[in-house]
């Protein structure tokens, strides 16, 4: 298969499985879930294709016509492929807990359907080669998530639904109005490196490109639930443990922060978002998502809410690094889109696992529980410390980077923020800890089942991605790790080294 | 234009108006569909005036877009007629 | 474009061929359905064939202007038949059960024969006679089969054509008194200004506009849409408003100059807006679900006569308003269409007590999710390259607020599509009844509803089509 | 409300009237339409625009009649009603009076060619008679509304099949062109059906609005 066309390959694959899972009647589970992992193994198989192709210097870009003198264009450049590696992996491991946990519901092939659209729109986010390519995946992720939200189909899930859909379309307005304008005013939305606007030689006024600044941003913030746009990723909660596992905590959160990566470097470019002075108050705006998420987490005593909320606030890391305007703290924002997803992933497969084997869905039901599900809770301990930022995790990376890239840009507030940050991230995860490892267990409960914990499936999933947590600690000197590609990406972007 | 001319185009103005406001504001609609009509000879009315050349030869061309005209709205009045008797039948049972 | 067959004959054929067959429903009356059906898919496959004659026109009888007719075919028009004609085949195949209704075949024959001779026709007098064919069947259609409520639609949408029409003739009466010809482009040659020209384009207008349903004249259109059988609320919403709409558009752009719709734009730009939220709000708070999809309709119109309020400075805004038109007609025939299945299966067609009707609806479901997304101008769809084009050439032309208004309509649309999409969600309660839907069915309005989302990628072809020639 | 409108009516036909008297009235086609009438096979002027130059027209009319015929039949309620003029003096005015108006219709049809006359006028004379039969209980032919409808259809079959007819004859030659040395008896042959077309669409209006209300 030729290499131009292997961005246009990964995502068609998802959309084409999607389509088949539809097509299966609801009875044949294992020809669907083989499906499934079929359509995931491949998709790996061609994302790893393109990491291998692109890693020995080639460059791949599928140009497809579709509004005049605007194209549809999915190229693989090295912030895509982290974000397209990312979804791979994850949506593989996902697909095979989402196979445990829905071993006995209704609408299973409306849910894998639309679980692989909503992967293929991930895809397509990631490969937009411009800002147009971007927003057609953009919509599509709204519209393929939404169903996930509201699968159970009862009333407290429609009502979610409604609060997401009304959210993320006023988003997506934005986010078209934003585009819109770009396209009238300059004539493209093309992703460049170092910044399609700031290397024009002929660009609209400064006013205009920061009202267009602020409205883009305004459109992926809302995604990247930045407040006050946060509202509707605590109220989707409500959706299944792998929804809120792979889209909260991967697809939708990580579009939005995504988007402002996007924005920020490929769209204006560093130099211009700096003369604009666009960046301060970006990172105002992540500073208080960060406090705000963490100050709501503290209160939450559902599980999942909780850790919607630490959700809310760890994304803005991935904001607050971007805008500070200093390389090693971009670094360590890119870097925290990989971090994040791997830990915040553990962290709802085990929810969902707890939630399915034993019921428990408030923290104060939690004693003990690692007695009896030692498995599900190590991997929780360990996303947990990753959270807090203690190495050798790779939150701790993440902190490490951000930090020390603003102290030698000198905004030390940042290295405050941190600390009060991983002193919230602490003070909303370790009580758990300690109520699931030291707290007994109420009278009665049953201790130590006979067999496992629960099914492989569902326990299995969060070891995993627990693991990919301390490994990508332990080797991210090197060159496949995820630090790797963001320091290449990085020192392209900020012109210390040239594309290889 | 001649006062006769002047006179007849009036004529045919003031038929085109009246049965305008008829068809709109009138409630029953047998009385719209009579407006319907009253407009329509307004609209023909003039096409005739406008046949009349001025050197007394008759332009063919209006009268047989008169003649189309009244066929057709002769097929819509029936088709009226018709409406209107299925809303009384159908609102009865 | 090489013209393989002899425009004389495709022109022809295209109105030829829906009335040979409605003498055919009449003569067989027990085949009528089938020979319906088969004469739209037949209409179907003429207009693909006649795309080789774009650029082709013909003097019926042999006279050309101003003694005869002229039929013309060039992009615009075609693209209006290309939209048309799948509308009628798919709704056809769809449904059968109201063709076999007394005289409904024949009734759908003659408005595709109206619907063609409009789109084709180029002599002022004949689009009336056209558009009288087109109002009388389609008044008629909304009847058949239907109960009181559609009765009383149909003789109120009668009367509506009928004022439209004649005030339409009287525009016509007055062109012909000023200049002596009927034939648009020996009409436009003549250069009419000042009254003679303003009295009969606002008459005109008024009386398009009224049989357009583009608000404030919509008044008729909820009811007669919302209470039709689904086949007809789909070619009357997709087609038979656009025939008007067409009519008003050949007006403004090839017999008035170019300075009156300049001087007229910002009337249709006020009644643009007004129609996107007039209807927009009424669908939101619509009960039934035919007539929120009804209300759609008077919204999406109001893009159209948006796009038409930018014709004059911006050429590119009668793409848009054309890829509007298609873009509707495609996602709106769908939705009714698969509206029309689940509001059966649910045995009522209240929205907010709307459920799933169940996996056998799955095409269904996928055509209403396709064409709200078409309606609500999401990417990738037709809706989204029309509104794209709008507000690109609105920018151009310096009018800043129309992007900003072009997306806060979308969102309005989204809103009341979003019940929809709820109600799709909702589980039905335990005892509904699984009525296994009809298979043919819900794949037209998917075919419909894809149309609608294939469009969103033909913007180049669908520009150099429309700005083919002047 | 309604002055407010009426006002607005009354506005709109001022405006009118005045744009009507300011405009100078163009000479129209008649010298044109006289000029051209020896290929059309007819002598009237207004058949001859009616039947060749816009002979189009004619063809959408009469589908116009057509589809008003099938759609009141089809939406009018089923019971027919009993015959509202009875008695001895309807009758033998019935009878006399029938052979007349055929003839009558049959000389409108026949002089429409060289004076006013033609299809529609003894159409409607030929229906004016169908519908006093009808009225004084012996319902004419067609009785049956299937075979009704199909008669009506008579008038757009002759313009269809003349039309492609005279097209495909010509090879690819354009629709409805009649060739000059056989137009005058095309147009008849046309007229005729057209004639028994349009008395059937009216008798068909008819029988629909005197079903009973």
């Amino acid at each position: 298969m030729s290499p131009a066309w292997l961005p246009l390959a990964i995502v068609a694959t998802t959309l084409v499985s999607g389509v088949v899972i539809f097509l299966t009647p609801d009875r044949m589970v294992r020809t669907r879930s083989a499906l499934n992992l079929l359509g995931a193994v491949a998709t790996l198989g061609l994302v790893g294709l393109l990491v291998l192709r692109v890693s020995q210097g080639g460059s791949y870009a599928t140009r497809m016509p579709f509004l005049p003198g605007a194209p549809l264009v999915l190229q693989s450049d090295a912030l895509s492929l982290l974000f397209c590696g990312l979804s791979a992996v994850l949506w593989l491991i996902t697909t095979l807990y989402a196979v445990g946990y829905l071993r006995h519901g209704a609408h299973r092939p409306r849910f894998f359907g639309f679980f692989a659209f909503c992967v293929s729109a991930t895809m397509g986010v990631a490969l937009a080669g411009n800002l147009l390519t971007f927003l057609v995946f953009y919509e599509m992720l709204t519209i393929s998530t939404y169903p996930l939200v509201t699968h159970r189909g009862d009333a407290a899930s429609l009502r979610a639904g409604r609060i997401y859909l009304a959210y993320t379309l006023g988003g997506g307005a934005m986010l078209l109005l934003g585009t819109m304008l770009l396209y009238a005013l300059h004539g493209s939305g093309d992703f460049v490196v170092g910044g399609l606007l700031s290397q024009a030689e002929t660009r609209p006024g400064d006013g205009a490109l920061t009202l267009v600044f602020a409205v883009l941003i305004a459109g992926v913030g809302v995604k990247a639930a930045l407040v006050p746009l946060h509202g509707w990723l605590p109220v989707a909660m409500v959706a299944p443990a792998p929804v809120s596992a792979l889209l909260h905590a991967v697809a939708v959160v990580k579009a939005g922060a995504f988007g402002i990566v996007r924005i920020v470097y490929d769209l204006f470019g560093q130099t211009l978002a700096e003369t604009l002075h666009l960046l301060p108050p970006l990172s105002v705006v992540a500073a208080a998502t960060i406090l705000w998420g963490s100050i709501r987490a503290l209160g939450q005593d559902d599980l999942k809410r909780r850790l919607a909320y630490s959700t809310v606030s760890q994304v803005s890391y991935i904001a607050l690094g971007v805008s500070l305007a200093h390389p090693v703290a971009a670094l360590g924002g890119i870097i925290h889109l990989v971090h994040q997803g791997i830990m915040k992933i553990t962290l709802f497969f085990c929810a969902g696992a707890i939630a399915e084997t034993t019921g428990i869905k408030k923290i104060s039901d939690m004693d003990g529980l690692g007695r009896r599900m030692p498995w599900t809770m190590g991997a929780f301990t360990v996303a947990a410390i990753g959270m807090i930022g203690l190495p050798p995790t790779a939150g701790f990376v993440t902190k490490w980077y951000v930090s020390s890239g603003a102290l030698e840009s000198g905004q030390t507030w940042v290295m405050v923020l941190m600390l009060v940050s991983s002193g919230f991230n602490a003070a909303y995860f370790l009580p758990i800890i300690r109520r699931v490892w030291f707290a007994d267990p109420p009278p009665g409960t049953l201790l130590r089942p006979k067999g496992l914990e629960a099914s492989p499936l569902l326990f299995g999933p969060p070891v995993v991605t627990a693991a990919l947590t301390v490994l990508a600690a332990l080797f991210a000197e090197s060159q496949l790790s995820p630090l790797g590609w963001a320091e290449a990406l990085v020192l392209r972007e900020f012109g210390f080294v040239e594309t290889p | 234009m001649s006062p006769v001319d002047l006179l007849y185009t009036a004529v045919a103005v003031a038929l085109f108006g009246l049965g305008l406001g008829a068809l709109a504001l009138s409630a029953r609609p047998l009385k719209k569909l009579l407006g319907a009509n009253v407009m329509g000879t307004g609209v023909f009315s003039l096409l005739i005036v406008t046949a009349r050349g001025p050197d007394g030869a008759t332009d063919p061309v209006p009268h047989a877009l008169v003649i189309t005209g009244i066929v057709v709205t002769v097929a819509a009045t029936g088709l009226g007629l018709a409406l209107i008797r299925r809303t009384r039948s159908a609102s009865k049972d | 474009m090489p013209t393989a067959a002899s425009p004389d004959a495709v022109l022809a054929a295209l109105v030829v061929l829906p009335l040979a067959a409605a003498l055919g429903t009449l003569v067989l009356p027990r085949l009528a359905p089938a020979v319906a059906t088969a004469a739209s898919w037949a209409n179907l496959a003429l207009v693909a064939f006649a795309f080789g004659t774009i650029g082709g026109e013909t003097w019926l009888a042999g006279w050309s202007a101003p003694l005869g007719i002229g039929l013309r075919l060039d992009g615009l028009a075609w693209v209006f038949l290309a939209f048309s004609a799948p509308v009628f085949a798919l709704a056809a195949s769809a449904g059968r059960a109201t063709l076999a209704e007394d005289g409904a075949a024949t009734l759908w024959t003659t408005l595709i024969a109206g619907v063609n001779a409009i789109f084709l026709g180029a002599d002022l007098f004949n689009l009336y006679v056209g558009l009288e064919v087109v109002s009388l069947s389609a008044a008629a259609l909304t009847a058949v089969g239907a109960g009181a409520a559609a009765a009383r639609a149909a003789l109120r949408y009668l009367f509506v054509g009928l004022g439209g029409s004649l005030l339409y003739l009287m525009a016509v009466a007055s062109i012909y008194r000023a200049t002596g010809a009927l034939d648009i482009g020996l009409v436009a040659s003549m250069g009419l200004q000042g009254p003679a020209l303003a009295t009969p384009l606002a008459l005109a207008t008024a009386g398009l506009l009224l049989k357009g349903g583009v608000a404030p004249f919509h008044f008729w259109l909820p009811p007669a849409h919302g209470n039709a059988a689904p086949i007809v609320s789909a070619a009357l919403s997709a087609v038979v408003v656009k025939t008007a709409l067409y009519v008003l558009l050949r007006l403004w752009l090839d017999v008035a100059p170019q300075t009156a719709l300049a001087d007229a734009a910002p009337i249709f730009r006020a009644l643009g807006l007004l129609a996107v939220v007039v209807g927009g709000v009424a669908a939101l708070r619509a009960l039934r679900l035919k007539a929120l999809i009804a209300y759609s309709t008077v919204a999406q119109l109001g893009y159209m006569a948006l796009a038409l309020g930018f014709a004059a400075e911006a050429p590119g805004a009668t793409v848009a308003f054309v890829a509007f038109a298609a873009a509707h007609a495609l996602a709106k025939s769908g939705l009714f269409v698969a509206a029309g299945m689940i509001a059966k299966a649910n045995g009522h067609d209240e929205v907010p007590r709307l459920t799933d009707p169940g996996t056998a609806y799955g095409p269904a479901k996928a055509a209403l999710a396709i064409s709200g997304g078409a309606l609500a101008g999401l990417p990738p769809t037709g809706g989204f390259l029309a509104k794209w084009t709008l507000a690109q050439d609105a920018a151009a032309a310096g009018a800043w607020w129309v992007a900003p208004a072009l997306v806060a309509a979308g969102l309005l649309t989204a809103a009341y599509m979003a019940r929809l999409a709820t109600a799709m969600m909702r589980d039905p309660p335990e005892n509904a009844a699984a009525d296994e839907g009809g298979p043919l069915r819900g794949w037209s309005a998917l075919a419909l509803a894809s149309a609608a989302l294939l469009l969103g990628f033909l913007g180049a072809p669908l520009a150099a089509l429309v700005e083919a020639e002047p | 409300m309604t002055v407010l409108v009426g006002v607005g009516f009354a506005l709109v036909s001022l405006a009118l009237f005045a744009a009507l008297v300011a405009t100078p009235e163009a000479p129209g086609l008649g010298a044109l339409a006289r000029s051209e009438i020896a290929a059309t096979g007819v002598s009237n002027p207004v058949t001859a625009v009616l039947l060749d130059y816009r002979a189009y027209d004619t063809l959408l009319e009469l589908v116009v009649v057509l589809l008003a015929a099938v759609a009141a039949g089809a939406l009018a309620p089923r019971e027919p009603a009993p015959a509202q003029l009875d008695g001895p003096v309807a009758e033998a005015a019935a009878g006399l009076l029938t052979p007349g108006i055929v003839l009558m219709a049959g000389y409108l049809l026949w002089i429409g060619s060289k004076a006013p006359g033609g299809a529609f006028q003894a159409a409607s004379l030929l229906a004016g008679g169908l519908i006093l039969l009808e009225v004084t209980g012996k319902t004419p032919p067609p009785r049956s509304e299937a075979v009704t409808r199909a008669v009506a259809g008579l008038g757009v079959l002759a313009f269809l099949g003349v039309g492609v007819g005279v097209a495909v004859a010509a090879a690819n030659g354009v629709f409805l062109d009649h060739p000059a040395s056989i137009a005058g008896s095309l147009i008849l042959a046309i007229e005729s059906a057209a004639t028994l077309g349009i008395a059937a669409g009216l008798l068909a209006l008819f029988r629909a609005g005197t079903a009973s209300a």
